[in-house]
């Protein structure tokens, strides 16, 4: 036994070098526990030592059953609860999948009035940061983990004197979602003579919210309804990918992205420097540098007819401006202008023209508005010189990290306080300077609300018990006002006083409460929207700069700002449009990079002029993207806060500077030289062309609505010469719309938490070898300029007639009587043969013994789906676990399997609803209307290999090119 | 070869320098009327077979006969795996994909044509492996080509010695006894290879009895596991090293509720309780063939373990031991109750012995028990109810 | 002699296929035979098979899960609060049975027992007990005839032959019947 | 027993003789007799090795041992210390794989067919060739084994009755062919070695010194004695080894080349390859046999057993496969640029101009270039020169598989996943260890067997060839 424990740990320690993040390991982690489970694997010894370690060891295996049955509990039966995910502040709704008693998996929910249905990439992995073993494990007092009471009492002690003097006590806080935390907070606050609270974002909209004070006088992020517009255009706002509500807004923006809609397929033009998720979704693009961004907004109201001062534009500019201002006459009331700028002018400017046009109470909602942005530069500008004056007693940290997120300046005043005290889930860089830590439960612990939308009121109940002696930070805020109170009863007193009256079709509150908790939220009313007020709009005007490099900083589709940068997940979740993992870098355009005779990955030297930071960054050479601008993604280069987000990319947020109260994202001018050397990026896609190859097809919207039969694909493959096998009672079927599919991604990290598929690490993903079973590829056509973007989600095809299937030797990889690409993993001898013969080369292979040491991190595991060990083949199995459950549920209730019912987890999530998955067997399944589309094709069809995935046309809301015909290829 | 006792007399040999000699001298031999028994040369000598008069080998027909062993072999273990005993479809192929079974076929064919005509050579030659080997004719491998004769009758020996110098024999004399055809080691012998193999079976059987023999039931087997053999996934009622209690199973946080989940009872336990059910709850299912059947199942299972299949009061475990007296459901007093209060007692359990089945069974599947008690009761006698009524309470 | 060597050699290869078959079950987690003892020398000889409970009278979970599941404590003391001895005589009338009493304190303490596991399959593979209940598949058919175990042992070796055995049958029986068949023999049905 | 008595010259004719025949050259040199030649072919197992022997050895048991190491690496850390990735999943593995089957296929050909075709002149070569066929085939089947990522469970791979409801192997896989074919190859090279060997095992039984040695050459030998009878069936048997193998080295390099033709991979997918892997085989064999030869006639002293008319003969095969090489180069070529399929032609402009156009280069100088200048006689007849061109056309087979297997693979069908691979230094290592494994065994062998088929030797020593 105790040879075998130090093979074992010699093992561990061999395997620990594998992954980039696993580097980082505290040396006394790497030894870790050797489990039972353990022995039966072997690696790290040689192979006659290897045969040996494979015999189990004769160890007796316990079987602990609950004490007490619970009505509804039964071990291995998923039970799935609406809860509210807490990944951001959009505030979506979330599906928890509960297996004995812990979540496993989150997906959208369907009935949730502010997502439905959809979740991004980080709503996804959020059951990673619960199982994380970079969390506090309870309360820290002076860096010393203490009990709560002893905090609690260090704690009164300090606030009763506080009380007393009347110190200033500070809360600084992310936006707040939650009116019961919020009304909790509050009543702290109140229990002092100076207390305030102080909400800022690290992404911040807070001019947005002033302009909206300033036309309707009130602080107000409006509800965009982008599916009641006919027109989009947008600003420097990312809203696909990062702005607001991501999730939110694809959804509706995909209700009109497609031209058999119900609704006419609306028409979308980018407006930006970088080239966001966004803007390669837009049907028109224009590039502009950053300072450039105002001038066109005043030169776009100017033609619209508002009397605005403006600088001059560029005449290429002046005329897109005012081809835009006529898209938007020709629109008028039904069209949306939507701006990211953090910059008064520019936000009070879109809010005019917006009431000019008339979009208010259509696409533009005052009387629902949006809660998911509340910070206030402003406020936090204030805060930081009260606390540089010294005036501040005691700041308290929840849901932010100041230090890190914010300009440098917080972290030299944020010493001057005395009591510094951090909510926080881990001890990251704000914390890390904290006198106290209380951490929060996480979000998957709390009982919790929140109100994303005025008048939407979501609930967020726990799905298990804490695993470590964390504290809800309601229930901190109740204790050290003196008024101990639990969650859970603070929920639902502020409902039964707060929400419950709002509404008049439920007379009980028990049950209303029931279903709400059951459905995730619940409606309430509101009241009317504010009065617009004629105004001069602030701020003098702007000229662009004519010359010279300007730095926009963005932040990115997977790690947004950052507060999840140590979720390897989502370090590893591709850029939608970089296809880089693992890093941020300098993004220029390649007329800029040839001007700077820089090539992908050399290294450049950034300094905005007045700034002594000097970032060095890698090059992405970003096509689309404004000559002169330089963009720079912020949430990285974290310091603490968990070992996976250490050293990966450098941090850029303290480049940004208040700019009259405001943290304005783009900064100008940008001196920028070349760095010394080159790093090899962690691309998963190196190669952006299609190489003529008709691999995606794409249309232009007016001659598809001439002639939808045009989009058909001229060659259609030929039967099979073998002729079909009979299939069973179902034969499963995707199909993928390339005209909603936004290229979001939440669908590769939902399917990697679905299926337990590893993360290999920056090392190895620059070695080809990332294990995403779904990817999306991204391919540009037409120039390096103005290049059109695809996004082509690429998975197992699970063809009738596959090539991988031939080849393996040992049958681990056979077709099902459900048209299903079985793969095998115990079977699999890991030849390779599959994935070389596989022409999507969508097959994965475990290079390693990937690490999953601890515990604490399996739990998240999907119980369902095997964990592959190393030298097995793996791929998408259209989460057959998922449909082997769908037709037992069915059969063992008796009946047929419903439409609907079977879903793949990429599916389930997709915010835009691009995927359509069923039964074709089944004549009126979805699946099989859509499969009679003429804009469906397959990829690589040609090769007669039968795929069951096939794609919709991408359509475009463009005006044909003269050389199109009826069909065209990309 | 000092001692003559295993001479031959009518046997003799002679030994040549030159294959053309030789063959001279065996086709002399034979017209002499002497029979050549055999001749010894480090290379085949062309034309010695005819010389010597052999038949062709049959060897040819041995390896055709193999070969035809090999494919039909190879052609039924492809179609009778592929097709027959476990069909799997791979690459949309037929099943019976002839052509891809051509190159396996072939290869069979030559593999056992080959081995066989090996193993048939090394039969009739009589090769096998040998721990001694007199050098009986010195030089054949090297440089010598050596005869073996029998005289022909009548002719003595010296005579043929004279014929044979005369034709250019080296040497030649009376043959010396093939001493390894019988004095050879034992285990060059058939008996001695059968005894071998023999020896080594009992270690074999041993080994192979080794899990049937000495199996200790209190302990798990060893097993080898190539892999994926055990969960990385926390897997219910395994023990768990980070989660409370020490297991992985854990009940949800108190008053969650999952979407499917039932809201919770607006009723606690205790005759009140009850009393109140009785007045406020109504069946919610109305019954149907489908209800019955499955209100029959579930009592049946669980219920009638005490209470008896016809509600009689003559469960199994009563049978068996007799030591309570549930209440009889076919009762009048259990008759009058209400579905509500049944379905109280069904939940919390009665006021004195049993136990409430709430947690056990769905909040469906207690109201259809319900509905079945009352078809027991509609179907039962009414006269036999007041039968033993010693502690029947509810 | 000649027969001597014939005998040895066909001895030898059929004792080599035995050694080889024995390792390819054996060895690749046959455990049948396995009978751990347990915290409480529990009998389903005496509550299957004496008294004739059903087998999801306590295993309710596997008529919903794929677990057949080991019972909470809780359904134990469902009698057991009542009853305290072998012979089923109520409370106060005699004393409590050892083991009983052990139940109880474990149940009363809250720690529960731990039992020890014996039917385990890899972790590659699931079965679903829940459809196998509802089909009507006896208990017995994998687990044997557990109604006559003082200690229960792992009846069967539990290999994927033996389960593909019983769904081919099932599947011929259904096709002779005329109706489509209904046991998956595909290999995602299991793996996955 | 006088055995000198006699001195029986093995050729007849004279030098002058010889001149005026021309070709009809002896196949042998030196006028030997039959004891000199019994003498000669085993002294060098008779006899202590020299130091350079030794030396040499050293060398091959380092390389063995690096390359031990290396798969010691690769079982238990996983093909993760490989440089492969998702798009390419073959690189060394497979290329080392066909290169070593390949080399195996002259030692066949040279044994079986020229047997067949009565081209005596193999006599003094086929021992050593097939040999090496038995050595490059041992290397090669380490690949398949080793490159699997779970090798442990390698056996899964063989028709087996098992307790998984009896699950068999796939017969449509080209895979499971290769396993087949490759053992069946090994197999019957095995069997055909061994048969030729037998009479030299006997003869080197007789002349046993010690004990030990004569027990292990008796059990070997299997009681051989020169009988007429047995050599009559010895050489019915041979004859049919001989007619089995040569269909059989042909399906082989097929069914390797099935690997690739049967795939959808463009580069791969191409009906040439059976003839133009099974021609490639010989190619490289012979360029390996000729490598081999010049170094042990000349270490061993066997210059009049191996003559340069030996050396000559082969390399004129070499030339001749090496166009025919060539000429499948140019064909692949033609064919996609024919098909007018976008992939395929895609796949022949990358070898030529993409990023491994070095590859390509190198094998298109070194196979078909190089064997040109084997157009002169006086390159055919220094083996300095043959050996330099051999040692090319050796690198160039080489790099004939790398080209096919990884650059028909780095970029495939979807540009998304094209990918560059790159060795590591296990790769590599695997590489150098595999030729360690097949000189030291060569080497081990040179001084354990006879080299020489002493036995047809001496049936060829007084014939001439015409």
């Amino acid at each position: 036994m105790k040879t075998w424990r130090s093979l074992g740990e010699r093992r561990g320690m061999v395997r620990a070098r594998k992954a980039e993040f696993e580097d980082e390991l505290p040396a006394g982690e790497s030894v870790r526990q050797i489990s039972r489970r353990d022995f039966f694997r072997f690696s790290g010894v040689g192979f006659a030592a290897g045969l040996a370690l494979g015999c189990k060891s004769k160890v007796v295996e316990k079987a602990m059953p609950y004490l007490n049955a619970r009505e509804g509990l039964t071990p291995g039966v998923a039970q799935w609860y609406a809860t509210t995910c807490g990944g951001c502040t959009a505030g979506c709704g979330v599906l928890a999948r509960s297996r004995d008693g812990r979540p496993v998996k989150l997906e959208g929910n369907p009935e949730h009035p502010v997502s439905r249905g959809g979740l991004c990439a980080i709503g996804q992995a959020q059951t990673r940061g619960l199982y994380d073993e970079d969390r506090l494990r309870g309360p820290k007092l002076a860096g010393k983990a203490v009990d709560w009471a002893a905090l609690d009492a260090d704690l009164q002690r300090r606030f009763s004197e506080l009380r007393a003097s009347g110190g200033a006590v500070r809360v600084l806080a992310g936006t707040i979602l939650s009116p019961t935390l919020r009304a909790a907070v509050h009543s702290f606050l109140d229990t002092f003579k100076d207390g305030r609270l102080v909400e800022a974002d690290a992404l911040s909209a807070a001019a947005l919210a002033a302009a909206y004070q300033r036309t309707h006088g009130q602080w107000l992020v409006p509800h965009y309804r982008l599916e009641e517009a006919d027109l989009i255009v947008g600003i420097e706002a990312d809203f696909l990918g990062t702005w607001i509500d991501p999730v939110g807004f694809t959804r509706a923006y995909a209700e009109r992205r497609g031209p058999d809609k119900p609704r006419p397929m609306s028409k979308h033009i980018q407006v930006e420097g970088g080239l966001s998720l966004t803007g390669s979704n837009a049907d028109e693009r224009v590039r502009l540098a950053p300072s450039e961004a105002v001038p066109f907004l005043e030169a776009l109201a100017r033609q619209l007819g508002l009397t605005v001062e403006g600088g001059a534009l560029p005449t290429a500019l002046a005329a897109k401006a005012q081809a835009i201002a006529h898209e938007l006459e020709t629109h008028r009331g039904h069209g949306l202008l939507l701006c990211g700028l953090n910059d008064p002018r520019a936000q009070e400017l879109v809010a005019r023209i917006n009431h000019a046009l008339g979009h208010e109470g259509t696409t533009v909602d005052l009387a629902r508005p949006s809660l998911q942005k509340r910070g206030d530069d402003r406020a936090l500008e204030a805060l930081v010189r009260e606390m540089a004056e010294g005036k501040v007693a005691a700041l308290l940290l929840l849901g932010c990290n100041p230090i890190y997120e914010q300009p440098a300046a917080f972290a030299g005043a944020f010493a001057k306080v005395p009591i510094r005290l951090s909510l926080a889930l881990t001890e990251d860089e704000s914390a890390a300077a904290c006198t106290h830590l209380a951490p929060d439960h996480h979000w998957l612990e709390a009982w919790r609300d929140a109100e994303p939308v005025a008048g939407t009121v979501s609930l967020a109940q726990p799905l298990l018990q804490p695993l470590f002696a964390t504290r809800d930070a309601v229930e901190s805020f109740g204790a050290w006002a003196g008024r101990p109170v639990s969650a859970l009863q603070a929920l639902r007193e502020h409902w039964k006083a707060a929400v419950f009256p709002g509404q008049k079709a439920v007379g009980d509150f028990e049950t209303f409460w029931n279903a709400a908790l059951q459905k995730g939220a619940a409606q309430v009313d509101t009241g009317p929207a504010p009065r617009y007020r004629e105004g001069r709009v602030e701020g003098a005007p702007r000229i662009g700069r004519k010359d010279g490099y300007e730095l926009l900083l963005y932040a990115k589709v997977g790690l947004g700002d950052g507060r999840h940068a140590h979720l390897p997940f989502l370090q590893e979740l591709p850029d939608p449009i970089t296809k880089a993992t693992w890093d941020n870098y300098a993004q220029v355009s390649p007329a800029a990079a040839v001007k700077l005779g820089l090539e992908q990955g050399d290294l450049l030297r950034l300094r905005p002029e007045g700034h002594a930071l000097e970032l060095e960054l890698p090059v992405v050479v970003q096509p689309g993207q404004d000559d002169r601008t330089v963009a720079v993604a912020l949430g990285y280069g974290r310091t603490a806060g968990g070992k996976a987000g250490l050293g990966v990319g450098k941090n850029a947020y303290p480049w940004r500077a208040f700019t009259s109260g405001f943290l304005a994202a783009e900064v100008a001018p940008l001196q920028v030289r070349r760095g010394q050397g080159r790093v090899d990026l962690a691309c998963t896609q190196d190669h952006h062309s299609l190489e003529g190859r008709e691999l995606v097809r794409e249309m232009a919207l007016a001659p598809y609505l001439r002639d939808p039969a045009s989009a058909r694909p001229h060659e259609q493959p030929g039967p099979s010469v073998y002729g079909e096998h009979p299939h069973g009672a179902h034969r499963w079927a995707m199909v993928i719309d390339l005209s909603a599919c936004t290229g979001c991604s939440g669908c590769v990290i939902g399917c990697q938490v679905e299926n337990n598929i590893p993360v290999v690490g920056r090392d190895e993903v620059r070695r080809k070898r990332e294990m995403h079973w779904l990817r999306i590829d991204r391919y540009y056509t037409g120039s390096e300029a103005e290049p059109g973007v695809v996004h082509q989600p690429m998975l197992c095809q699970q063809c009738d007639q596959a090539p991988c299937e031939n080849v393996c030797p040992v049958l681990a990889t056979v077709h099902s009587e459900e048209g299903l690409n079985q793969q095998v993993y115990n079977r699999c001898v890991g030849t390779r043969y599959c994935a070389n013969n596989c022409p999507y080369k969508v097959r994965r292979f475990n290079w390693w013994e990937y690490p999953h040491a601890s515990e604490l991190e399996r739990l998240g595991f999907n119980p369902d789906v095997t964990v592959r060990s190393r030298g097995v083949m793996e791929k998408c199995s259209f989460c057959v676990q998922r449909l082997m459950e769908a037709k037992l549920t069915a059969k063992n209730e008796g009946r047929e399997l419903k439409d609907g019912e079977a879903l793949p987890a990429c599916m389930q999530s997709c915010p835009a609803q691009a995927i359509v998955f069923g039964d074709m067997q089944d004549p009126d399944s979805r699946i099989s209307q859509v499969l009679r589309d003429p804009k469906r094709f397959l990829v690589l069809g040609e090769l007669g290999i039968g795929p069951a995935v096939s794609y919709l046309t991408k359509i475009r809301n463009v005006a044909p090119r003269p050389t199109e015909g009826g069909h065209h290829g990309a | 070869m000092s001692s003559t006792e295993h001479l031959h007399r009518s046997r003799f040999r002679a030994s040549f320098a030159d294959p053309e000699q030789l063959l001279h001298a065996v086709k002399h031999l034979r017209t002499a009327g002497h029979r050549v028994l055999d001749t010894y040369t480090p290379f085949p000598v062309h034309g010695m077979d005819e010389a010597m008069g052999l038949r062709p080998s049959r060897l040819p027909r041995a390896c055709l006969a193999f070969a035809v062993l090999g494919l039909a072999l190879a052609a039924g273990l492809q179609i009778w795996t592929s097709a027959v005993d476990y069909p799997l479809i791979t690459g949309g192929k037929p099943l019976l994909a002839i052509p891809a079974f051509i190159p396996v076929a072939f290869e069979l064919t030559v593999l056992l044509a080959g081995l066989g005509v090996v193993a048939s050579f090394f039969l009739v030659a009589r090769m096998r492996p040998r721990l001694r080997i007199p050098d009986l004719h010195a030089g054949a491998n090297d440089d010598r080509f050596i005869l073996a004769a029998e005289l022909a009758a009548d002719i003595q020996f010296p005579a043929v010695a004279q014929e044979l110098a005369g034709l250019g024999a080296l040497d030649s004399g009376l043959l010396v006894e093939d001493r390894f055809q019988r004095r050879s080691a034992f285990w060059d012998r058939p008996a001695g290879v059968g005894a071998l193999l023999l020896a080594c079976l009992p270690a074999f059987l041993l080994l192979a009895l080794v899990p049937v023999l000495n199996r200790d039931f209190q302990r798990r087997n060893l097993a080898w596991d190539g892999g994926m053999g055990a969960p990385l996934s926390a897997q219910a009622y395994d023990a768990s090293g980070v989660l409370p209690s020490g297991k992985v199973l854990q009940a949800p946080p108190p008053d969650t509720l999952s979407r499917h989940g039932e809201p919770p009872l607006a009723f606690g336990p205790g005759k009140a309780e009850a009393e109140r059910a009785g007045r406020e709850l109504q069946n919610p299912y109305q019954p149907t063939q489908a209800r019955f059947n499955r209100g029959k199942l579930v009592f049946e299972r669980v219920c009638a373990t005490c209470h008896g299949r016809e509600g009689d009061n003559n469960g199994s475990v009563i049978v068996a031991r007799g030591a309570f007296a549930p209440t009889v459901l076919v009762s009048p007093l259990v008759r009058d109750m209400p579905d509500g209060r049944l379905f109280h007692v069904a939940t919390f359990g009665g006021p004195t012995k049993m136990k409430g089945y709430g947690d056990l069974l769905s909040r469906e599947d207690r109201w259809q028990v319900v509905l079945y008690i009352r078809e027991l009761q509609k179907a039962a006698k009414p006269a036999a109810a007041p039968a033993q009524a010693t502690g029947a309470q509810p | 002699m000649r027969t001597v060597a014939i005998t040895g050699a066909v001895a030898f290869g059929a004792s080599l296929m035995i050694f080889a078959l024995s390792l390819d079950t054996r060895l690749l987690g046959d455990q049948s035979g396995y009978k751990p003892a347990q915290p409480i020398p529990y009998s389903h000889a005496l509550h299957a098979g004496e008294l004739k409970m059903d087998c999801l009278f306590c295993h309710t979970s596997a008529e919903n899960s794929r677990h057949a599941g080991i019972p909470p404590l809780s359904t134990c003391m469902k009698c057991h609060e009542t009853v305290l001895n072998r012979a089923g005589t109520p409370m106060g009338k005699s004393d409590p049975s050892p083991e009983i009493q052990k139940l109880r304190d474990a149940y009363a303490s809250g720690r529960g027992f731990e039992w020890v596991r014996i039917h385990r399959l890899p972790a590659h593979v699931t079965f679903p007990h829940s459809r196998h209940v509802r089909v009507g598949v006896a208990c017995q058919s994998c687990h044997g005839e557990v109604q006559g175990m003082e200690r229960v042992e792992q009846a069967m070796a539990l290999t994927m032959g033996e389960c593909l055995a019983c769904h081919r049958t099932e599947n011929q029986k259904q096709l002779l019947a005329g109706r489509p068949p209904q046991a998956p023999t595909d290999c995602s049905a299991c793996h996955h | 027993m006088a055995h000198d008595a006699d001195v029986l010259t093995a050729s007849g004719i004279s030098a002058a003789e010889a001149e005026r025949y021309g070709h009809n050259l002896p196949l042998i040199d030196g006028n030997k007799t039959y004891r000199q030649v019994t003498e000669e072919v085993f002294a060098p197992t008779e006899r202590r090795p020299p130091l350079r022997w030794w030396l040499a050895l050293a060398v091959t048991l380092s390389m063995l041992s690096l390359g031990a190491w290396a798969v010691v690496q690769t079982l238990t850390r996983g093909i993760g210390t490989w440089g492969l990735n998702r798009t390419v999943g073959w690189a060394f593995d497979i290329t080392n794989f066909v290169f070593w089957v390949g080399i195996g296929h002259a030692g066949t050909l040279i044994s079986a067919i020229l047997f067949l075709f009565r081209q005596r002149w193999r006599t003094s070569i086929n021992r050593a060739a097939e040999a090496m066929t038995l050595f490059a085939v041992m290397c090669a089947g380490t690949f398949p084994i080793i490159h699997m990522g779970r090798p442990w469970l390698a056996f899964w791979a063989t028709p087996y009755p098992n307790s998984r409801g009896s699950l068999w192997v796939n017969f449509k896989s080209p895979l499971l062919w290769d396993v087949v074919a490759i053992s069946t190859y090994f197999i019957i090279s095995l069997a055909f070695w061994y048969i030729g060997l037998i009479p030299d095992l006997a003869t080197q039984r007789d002349r046993a010194k010690t004990k030990l040695k004569r027990t292990i050459l008796s059990i070997f030998s299997l009681g051989w004695n020169g009988s007429n009878r047995t050599w009559s069936r010895y050489e019915t048997v041979y004859m049919l080894l001989a007619g089995l193998s040569t269909p059989l080295v042909v399906s082989v390099h097929t069914i390797v080349s099935m690997d690739f033709a049967t795939s959808v991979i463009p580069g791969w997918h191409a009906t040439i390859f059976p003839p133009y892997f099974v021609v490639g085989a010989v190619f490289s064999g012979f360029a390996m046999v000729l490598t081999l030869m010049i170094i042990a006639r000349s270490v061993m002293g066997l210059e009049e057993y191996i003559t340069t008319r030996h050396l000559e003969a082969m390399t004129k095969v070499v030339l001749a496969t090496g166009m025919i090489v060539g000429m499948a180069y140019a064909t692949e070529f033609f064919t996609a640029w024919y098909s007018g399929n976008p992939y395929e032609r895609y796949v022949f402009l990358n070898r030529a101009l993409g990023p491994y156009q070095w590859a390509y280069w190198t094998m298109v100088g070194c196979n078909v270039l190089s064997p040109q200048f084997f157009w002169f006689r006086k390159v055919r007849t220094t083996p300095w020169m043959i050996f330099i061109l051999t040692i090319f056309v050796n690198i160039g087979m080489w790099f004939e598989r790398f080209v096919i297997i990884v650059t028909s693979l780095h970029r495939d069908y979807l540009p998304s996943s094209w990918a560059m691979y790159r060795p590591t230094f296990i790769e590599v290592a695997i590489l150098i260890g595999s030729f360690g494994l097949f000189f030291t065994l060569f080497l081990v062998f040179t001084r354990v067997l006879p080299m020489i088929a002493a036995s047809e030797v001496k049936g060829v020593l007084k014939n001439v060839e015409h």
